[in-house]
């Protein structure tokens, strides 16, 4: 018996599940969710199999590995063959396939990658390291982001020279007021992400509600969380409500986590940020504010040839929820977790991914 | 002596290097087979019917909680020959050594090594000592191969398997990949995991001399459980169905999972067999398994299934059923 | 595929490992034991005596004149378990790749090996693959064990030697240490050398069965002859005396050595062995080493004598007796 | 049948040395050889057993690595341990020990240290690595030395500027001068070098013979030249002459190597030397030419402790010639070419590594 066991339980799941059909009955709900870790806990659990035919989950852009345009790729590994340079990444962006390789390719042939699980590690390992340039990548959304900025904060309280940051941060709320303002989004609800609430709130999502009459909830991303999401949102979709409720109490505020709003804010700023399947959203990211442009690696970055996807890959249709993974012809067969020939199937909170690694009890071989 | 490095001429066939085999690994190993300057070690087998295995242990780093690469190396191989059914006889311990690795840290290991093979019954009987210079390898890595004579298991394989057969396994999983990773100092938090790193034969030994109900079995190394059962499915004309509830994973282990996005089934072990058993003779197995220490947490966590041939299915602890696939691409480089 | 580098995820256990062990390993080793994904390979042994040894190999480069390390990884395991008398019957194959290594590489050495063994009559039936981050290891290493059996060769050990005995070489010295130092690129001259890599199982076995006159034998490798005359007088009663003039040595090996301040006695060899036969069965034994290829050369440099016991006495080309030594200090590094 | 066979011929060998034995007669005779390859030779094919015991052979300072002093590996091993500086050596160098080091323990401990067969070599391995400052630890006489002066006139000439000479090079005949003027010195005659010889000529040498009396021949380095060298000095003890003879005519003329001796006055000038055994000789060593002074590495060591000899280490002695090898309570005991004290044991060439390899077949065990 361990802490995770009450949010992962039968005994109280089924009888849920129950309760949000009767709610729900036989009216069509697509919902989608926009956190990386709602996907993947959905395929975990196998969540879809719960619940009526009738509720769909959709999967919005929300895996920040995902998001990030293969122009941020080759910018990295332009930036990785420089001399004396070593580009930290997190660990799953370097098996994104760029125009020609991935960093993990760029390693493979020669150049200097380290991956590390916080910025802050990387800091640590610029200081241990003076005679190199330590450019960071710095993807993500406002959960990273804030972690990032503390490590961003601490380079130049320190004055650390030689640790840079290539940004491709982004923000949640900017980028979804454009998916879900495009007409072709098709959308009943939306399960809001938990962890970026956590940091800036609930509040900045207020205009899906009122302005695009969504209803939207905070879950947190235990099956039952998203379970009780699911049936939050079915109330208010049966009420004719639009509202934003949080189910994730026990982690998110209306407000969020100030302090970590603040130390962004400081180090950051807004600026235009183009995301994987949705393109350039004006100041749907955060760059390097000016006073700290000596961190900032954006001028490192040489030209580079114009970006090419991958033939046939899908991942931007995959991101905007307009296709399902399987129905990208790649999927299963030129592109695996092994050899992704798309973002989407790199990362364990990649819509793809998910599919590929949970999906199928019934359906495959 | 404490102060000491290894250097080139360690490896390089002299004197240096013939004090280091006599002072250390035939002082450390000593069994009467050991002639480390005579070119192999000459053997009298209980069987004409062997197991032969070999592995190589790279694990950054090399200390951990739990254990080392020494332990490691020994244990590990030691497991690839009791899942055959094979009993461990005696092991071949060849080691390339980065210049510069104090040779405390070598004695350390090479100790290490040596109680673990006398702890499991087995003699060292051969082996090598390479040397290259700094930046050529990574400290040290150790490479182990094993013999192993057959006196039980004969009839060990995936022929014999059909529907209603109990899966068993003999205790907590996920420990030692997240372990070591914990002890490559990068994750931000204090982890409480340590290796579960040990030699299995005589746990495997004792349920084969008191159950002739194993079909089959293997350790659930690299590739985590769900690899053995990936493999397992594709071999049988079966499916097999997976209680995720009922497969041990410490809280500790299960966080650092979360948090990182790994699924604890795929997480590499070192002291963790799966066996296929005869349904009627799984609780007497169980109960021999819950008798010694490495089997203290041991539990049934599935059985073989008539339908959904060649997968493997697992039922969450929600109660839907998924697939379980085998983990693809890379997920943490040198954990063995 | 020709472009390809090997990655992490080559070693990770997933699809990519296992493609790169169907598609490479098992294609180019295709015994029928070797069943890459299971743990051991069950063997049947025609003898329950058994000879086991095992060797790391780190030579740089991995290609030189006359060999690879894939080659030189199957001869060098199999020439261990042929001068204990024993005929080789399996090995093991475990490597430790580094990241980046062009898969074209990797598929050359393990075709030289596959080939090596397939020449030799031994097959591979088990293997490991470890890859490590670039600059954690250096390009490839392989650690080869071996299983071998004893129909012949019962007797062989020192107890039988005595004054008189002949002793017998099949052939040049120092090819395999001065090709691959040739090979580095950092000599100033052009060097004539091809390393003399090959397995001497047909040899030895066509003398041990064709004449019961053979005592002892090692083949010469790292310390070169010097090393393994010195071993063998400090394990007798007796004396050896070699005669300078007769041991073979080709000019462009003699002329590097002299250069460098090197004694070709003390050069490493990857296909010579030393015999020491029974006088009266040296001229037959040197018949049979010269109709094998790798005897054509064969002749007698020395003998056992019944003063200076423990001692290896040299007759230098000039009349006068010194005593020789093993090689001390740091030769050569990664000539293995 | 190799073309070694001719200098090393049994058939010959044995009616010289009876010649020399009827020429010497009981006259006891001290030759000293100063050239490790000599000395080398010497043992290896076990000359002394050919010869009278009246007939002796004493080791002069030959072996360039053994004059080589411990305050020259500190100064080393100190270079080593800045950052982003590679030393070079020639292999038996970083076996000596230092006074608390040798080179080979301080890379084995993180210092970087490459090992070349030659100076080009280093040259074109610091070409390569432009990051790191080269600093090639330049010993050894006069035969060495006009191959290092090519390749500092190569840097020179290419601007290589990461390429730094440290030197300890060192000529022999004022060597000789300060050994031999010795009156603790007690030689009746020389065995000059054979390899030195060949680059500057036998000329600098006559001083010997005429001012000091003693009897030289030029000698080459195989068994048969040393036989025919000392069967040479024998006639000249005999016959009462002091003269320089050369034995070497296949490689030396009394005026040497002209080409080589002009690229060494291009790069090198004269300069005060330190030789173990013999303490500091003026003008006995080779130095960096001022106007190249940015190619030499003198101006990178810093400060070193004093240096200290290894207790009981008498290497000093071995090399004046006043003990042989075994004389020393070290030898074969504390001290082996494994694990050498002193740096008589750690190149071939010198005289006790040569003892400890080849003397004993029947005195010793």
């Amino acid at each position: 018996m361990n802490v995770f066991d009450q949010w992962r339980n039968a005994a109280v799941a089924k009888p849920l599940a129950e309760s949000i059909r009767s709610i729900a009955g036989e009216r069509p709900i697509r919902i989608m969710e926009v956190c990386g870790g709602h996907t993947a806990a959905i395929y975990r659990f196998a969540l879809q199999r719960m619940l009526p035919g009738t509720i769909q989950f959709l999967h919005g852009p929300g895996c920040p590995v995902c998001v990030t345009g293969t122009d941020f790729i080759d910018r990295a590994i332009a930036i990785a063959r420089a001399e004396k340079t070593t580009v930290a990444s997190f660990g799953d962006l370097i098996r994104v396939p760029g125009s020609t390789l991935s960093l993990a390719e760029a390693r493979a042939a020669g150049s200097s990658v380290e991956v590390f699980y916080s910025a802050m590690d990387a800091l640590e390992w610029a200081v241990h390291h003076p005679d190199r340039t330590v450019v960071f990548l710095a993807i993500g959304f406002e959960t990273t982001a804030c972690t990032i900025a503390a490590a961003l904060s601490e380079a130049v309280r320190r004055q650390v020279k030689n640790f840079r940051i290539l940004s491709a941060m982004k923000t949640m709320p900017g980028a979804l007021h454009a998916l879900l303002s495009d007409s072709r989004t098709n959308v009943d609800a939306l399960i809001l992400p938990g962890h970026v609430c956590s940091v800036i709130g609930s509040q900045p999502f207020e205009f899906i509600a009122h302005e695009l009459r969504i209803p939207c909830v905070v879950s947190g991303f235990e099956p039952l969380d998203i379970l009780e999401s699911v049936r939050m949102l079915s109330c208010q979709l049966v009420e004719h409500r639009c509202e934003v409720e949080i189910q994730y109490r026990r982690a998110v505020k209306p407000s969020g986590n100030v302090a970590a709003q603040q130390i962004m804010e400081q180090m950051f700023e807004p600026v235009d940020m183009t995301w994987r399947g949705l393109g350039s959203i004006p100041a749907s990211g955060l760059g390097v504010r000016r006073e700290y442009s000596a961190w900032d690696a954006a001028s490192l970055a040489g030209k580079t040839a114009p970006s090419k996807e991958p033939p046939g890959c899908r991942c931007g249709d995959v991101l905007r929820g307009s296709i399902r993974p399987e129905e990208c012809s790649l999927f299963r067969k030129a592109c695996t977790p092994d050899r992704p020939r798309g973002a989407c199937m790199v990362s364990s909170e990649g819509a793809c991914a998910a599919v590929y690694q949970f999906a199928g009890a019934e359906d495959e071989h | 002596m404490s102060t000491e490095r290894i250097t080139l001429a360690h490896g390089a066939g002299g004197e240096s290097m013939r004090r280091l085999i006599r002072e250390l690994f035939r002082e450390a190993f000593g069994s009467p087979e050991l002639q480390p300057l005579a070119d192999a070690a000459l053997l009298e087998l209980d069987s004409r019917q062997a197991a032969f295995t070999t592995d190589s242990y790279t694990v950054k780093p090399i200390f951990f909680p739990g254990g080392n690469i020494g332990k490691l190396c020994i244990a590990g191989t030691v497991n690839d020959l009791s899942v055959m059914g094979a009993r461990p006889v005696c092991l071949s311990f060849s080691c390339i050594i980065e210049e510069g690795l104090p040779l405390a840290v070598l004695e350390q290991i090479v100790q290490s090594a040596a109680e673990e093979a006398r702890g499991a019954g087995v003699s060292i009987v051969t082996g090598d000592t390479k040397v290259v210079a700094r930046g050529e390898c990574d400290e040290i890595f150790i490479t182990t191969s094993g013999i192993g004579v057959r006196p039980f298991g004969k009839g060990l394989s995936t022929d014999g398997i059909k529907a209603g057969d109990a899966i068993l396994i003999n205790g907590f999983i996920g420990d030692h990949g997240i372990s070591v990773l914990a002890a490559r100092g990068n994750l931000s938090m204090q982890v409480k995991a340590e290796s579960d790193c040990a030699p299995l034969n005589g746990l495997i030994e004792s349920i084969l001399t008191e159950s002739a109900g194993v079909k089959w079995m293997r350790d659930a190394t690299r590739g985590g459980l769900a690899a053995v059962l990936s493999e397992l499915a594709e071999d049988t004309p079966c499916g097999i169905m997976i209680d995720e509830s009922s497969v041990p994973v410490r809280e500790s282990v299960q966080a650092v999972c979360e948090l990182l996005g790994f699924d604890p089934l795929h997480i590499a072990n070192e002291g963790k067999v799966v066996m296929v058993v005869e349904n009627a003779e799984a609780e007497k197995i169980l109960t021999v398994m819950k008798r010694d220490p490495l089997g203290a947490h041991a539990v049934c966590i599935g059985e073989v299934t008539e339908d959904s041939t060649g997968i493997v299915r697992l039922k969450t602890p929600v109660g839907t059923v998924r697939r379980l696939h085998r983990p693809a691409g890379e997920l943490l480089p040198r954990i063995c």
